[in-house]
């Protein structure tokens, strides 16, 4: 086995799969026209960014392809439905219903609202397995609520919300429901009409499609205040020049998920998050899994608690091994604070900082899994056996 | 992110470890901010005879747990004391600008140590997870 | 001479060249890491981001790169520039300062900010060549003036303003100045600090690299509100995963641009514009030149008014010769304005309605000139002819 | 953008000039919109013998120009009355969403031209602009 090629971070990116590649290819040089031009020449460019439009709205079940906005990506999809909605709405009202354990594109956006726009935000708070409760968002409600958004699928534990009850509390009481599906498209069913939601963020990148491309699905008669201004592409609703290989990507990279051997491939991933699970579980002590556990988990997710080791360590030990996973722990990006998701869990500081997630996809195989497993108790003890916080 | 000289540190951490009966023990950071150092000390005529460390942190916080300790290996305790958070980022080529200020803490462990030796006495639990507090908000507020 | 080649637009946007789309490549799916990860498969993309925006800091005369932020294109780069200091800046004012010219990525930007968030803005008037008068600019200038933003040079009619006097007069009333330099950069010298510019926004897909990929210069200092809320990336002040192979097509576009070769051929692509300009100005009566000539005009840009005759039905003809061209005339986005900048230069509704842009760069030879040159006239006759306001 | 039917008549319009002494004129469209046809008719026991037409305009006020010249040819007023835009943009197998209402226009210069004819008499050419500028408005209104 190649030590040094074990990819286990699908939740934090993809790599493009070769299909994918190929298909933007051409959109790069050959057919490079900007679509919004009249000449043969854009003809090409302005009719793949209809057929990914067409295909972005089937795959969700969208009635209708103009519900379908293009976006640099999930982080553009989450501001522009949250801020867009929220100020096109803000004369009816300024209160806004959210979770406590949002990505940071959402959660940082409602703060920008209270912030800058005089917003009010209700962050809900979760169960001890990442579950909003209904009746929680239900007692929430305000006469000036203007929108609801709560994520589909959490990224670091996986736990997957009821959102078709959360989206029919919200429109039983006329709010706008919005729902971050960036780590669930693809990997669990989505579709706008079962799930009861206005609008759904999508970014390409988590499923071997392109980097710097998403889309928020916008149903029809949504107001939505449109937060990039310039030209008057995508309907005016999102200016600036199409990317229109990154479109093409989005596009071929459904297709290549909707393949009958990736659909049925899920319950291998399943299996192999399980193993993982269930190992951990057993033989390393004082570890807690994160998020519930079965159905209502995403398929390539496993994230656990160390007690008494921290997540870095951890990280840079594995990636000895070749092994690329990810931490909850945010030490990295200059911030002292762990995982608001695991703190949101009632995990205390420390053992928040001992957090570890393994995400899978369609290119990881058994091996990969056992070796893994035979390394990771390994790292464990030896940060231990460092730990002044660890009474082997 | 790391220099060659941080990551060597991180796999191969010198002087990991308690001492049994120390003169002295310095701790610095706190669980919250995901850093805890434990530094121990054996002290012979004023001078570092043996120092041993054990360290909840992220890679910057057991490389420069372990370079504080090779640094201070031998030393009397005037220039132990002159070893500071720079010192040891320096002999460790560097370290990221993020981790500077959180996870560069060793040498506040050692002055911490050798105060906790030189006031002597009972009561030194107490005083050392004040200090340990007390230091790591210093730190923060930078 | 193959009839269906001749690309004539290339201010609207540019083939990816095939050094720049060799660089992007292993970034798709060998480099593909998330630059913020810690594992050493991400150390080769987060390296890939370092080098580009030291490129580009480099490439404006930048002093340090963290002065650039990658954005997803020139108008996201507009967008944060004008909402970013405005916002920053609301408390110390809320008067904001442009041109009649602007391109709608900082024209519906301003607009943006008097409608929501109760800015106000003057829009300076310019003259017949589309120049701004620095007096005017002085004139405009109030108390609660928070920010100038002219760009460097016009998307239609190619006209180079005196940046750097107008960043002067910024500076010395202490006024934050941005420039939009997404037709400047790589055709004409662009330097932040000869320019006197705060703020310069950039797009890669004009110089021949990738669409959906642009960078905000943003000087050391200068107070910025982010737009896009989410994770930590570009120093917090633009969130969102980092369109890596973009970024490496942008910075390849520049080195492609620096290059000895390119640079000399602008002389040439400057003679073919003057030779295009002369000719049709012998050969078809009732034309009429828009924007300056000589050094003050962008190298590949040609823009005319023909009397009578209307732009759309001019693309369409010379689209049936192989010709890709643009024109003013923003008949296709569904309004029936005709374009804001050749009005703000005089021209009559009806004139401005029949106007035509050629964009030239180093792929177009004289071969395609002539060609052209000699179309065109036909083309005018055949429209003239049929219009029922030409009296022949 | 175009369908091939009306790129078709935008290459090859049918029917473009103008009549030497008309027996009615229809003008709709100002310069502002970028877009103005006139519509010339013989009309001769109730019949269109023949017509043209000359347009300043996008290809679909070109294209529809000629295809409401063909289709008029020949008809007695009354079923000439019946084209509407509609009639033209279906048999032109139908125009871009945001051309519809801008660039649509022909048939309304046709319907202003049998009215011309009827109304008859004296003062044509000041009520016949008066009411392309009218029929203008409506359609903008849309
Ligand atoms: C749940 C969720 N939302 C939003 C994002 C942001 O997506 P992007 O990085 O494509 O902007 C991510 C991934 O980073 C995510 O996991
Ligand atoms: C002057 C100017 N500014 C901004 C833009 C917008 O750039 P982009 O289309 O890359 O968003 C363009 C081009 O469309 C432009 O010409």
């Amino acid at each position: 086995m190649d030590e040094k090629s074990i990819y286990f971070d699908h939740a934090a990116t993809t790599p493009v799969a070769p299909e994918v590649k190929e298909e933007m290819d051409p959109y790069f040089d050959k057919y490079f026209g900007n679509p919004s031009s009249l000449y043969s020449l854009a003809m090409d460019s302005s009719r793949a960014v209809t057929r990914a439009r067409e295909k972005v709205a089937d795959f969700l079940g969208a009635d209708n392809e103009r519900e379908i906005i293009f976006t640099s990506g999930g982080t553009e999809s989450d501001n522009l439905a949250v801020k867009g909605t929220a100020m096109a709405l803000k004369d009816k009202g300024k209160h806004i219903i959210t979770s406590e354990i949002e990505h940071h594109a959402v959660l940082h956006t409602c703060q920008y609202l209270e912030d800058n726009l005089d917003f009010e935000v209700t962050y809900l708070p979760v169960d001890d397995e990442g579950f909003v409760d209904p009746q929680d968002l239900k007692k929430a409600i305000r006469p000036d609520t203007v929108l609801i958004t709560i994520m589909m699928a959490n990224n670091e534990i996986g736990t997957i919300q009821p959102i078709a009850k959360l989206g029919q509390i919200a429109h039983s009481n006329d709010i706008i429901f919005h729902t971050d599906a960036v780590q669930s498209v693809a990997k669990v069913p989505v579709d706008v009409d079962d799930l009861n939601v206005d609008l759904l963020s999508l970014s390409a990148h988590k499923f071997n499609g392109p980097k710097g491309i998403g889309a928020l699905y916008v149903r029809q008669g949504t107001k939505l205040l449109p937060q990039m201004q310039g030209g008057a592409q995508e309907k005016k609703r999102r200016a600036g020049t199409e990317n229109v290989p990154g479109i093409v990507g989005l596009r071929a990279a459904l297709e290549l998920n909707e393949k009958k051997e990736r659909q049925e491939d899920i319950q291998r991933i399943i299996y192999l998050r399980d193993k993982i699970i269930n190992k951990i579980e057993d033989n390393i002590d004082a570890s807690i899994l994160n998020g519930p556990r079965g159905d209502k988990r995403l398929p390539g997710n496993v994230n656990f608690c160390f007690r008494y080791i921290e997540g870095e360590s951890m990280l840079l030990n594995l990636d000895m091994k070749g092994i690329a996973a990810s931490s909850g722990s945010a030490c990295t990006s200059g911030s002292l604070e762990p995982s608001h998701v695991l703190l949101a869990l009632g995990r205390s500081h420390e053992v928040a900082h001992g957090s570890l997630r393994v995400s899978l996809n369609h290119s990881n195989t058994e091996k990969e899994v056992d070796y893994f497993l035979e390394e990771l108790p390994k790292i464990v003890d030896k940060l231990r056996d460092m730990s002044p916080l660890y009474e082997g | 992110m790391y220099s060659d000289k941080v990551m060597e540190h991180f796999n191969n951490p010198r002087n990991v470890g308690e001492i049994e009966n120390p003169d002295a023990v310095g701790e610095v950071g706190n669980p919250v901010c995901g850093d805890i150092m434990k530094l121990f000390l054996k002290i012979e005529d004023n001078i570092i005879t043996d120092i041993k460390f054990k360290t909840f942190g992220c890679g910057a916080a057991v490389a420069t747990s372990s370079m504080v300790t090779e640094l201070a290996q031998g030393k009397d305790l005037e220039s132990a004391l002159e070893i500071t958070n720079e010192t040891v980022a320096e002999a460790l080529d560097g370290l990221p600008s993020q981790k500077m200020h959180c996870s560069n803490l060793a040498a506040e462990a050692l002055q911490e140590a050798i105060e906790d030796y030189r006031s002597a006495g009972d009561d030194t639990e107490e005083s050392e997870n004040q200090k340990g507090q007390e230091t790591k908000k210093t730190v923060e507020a930078k």
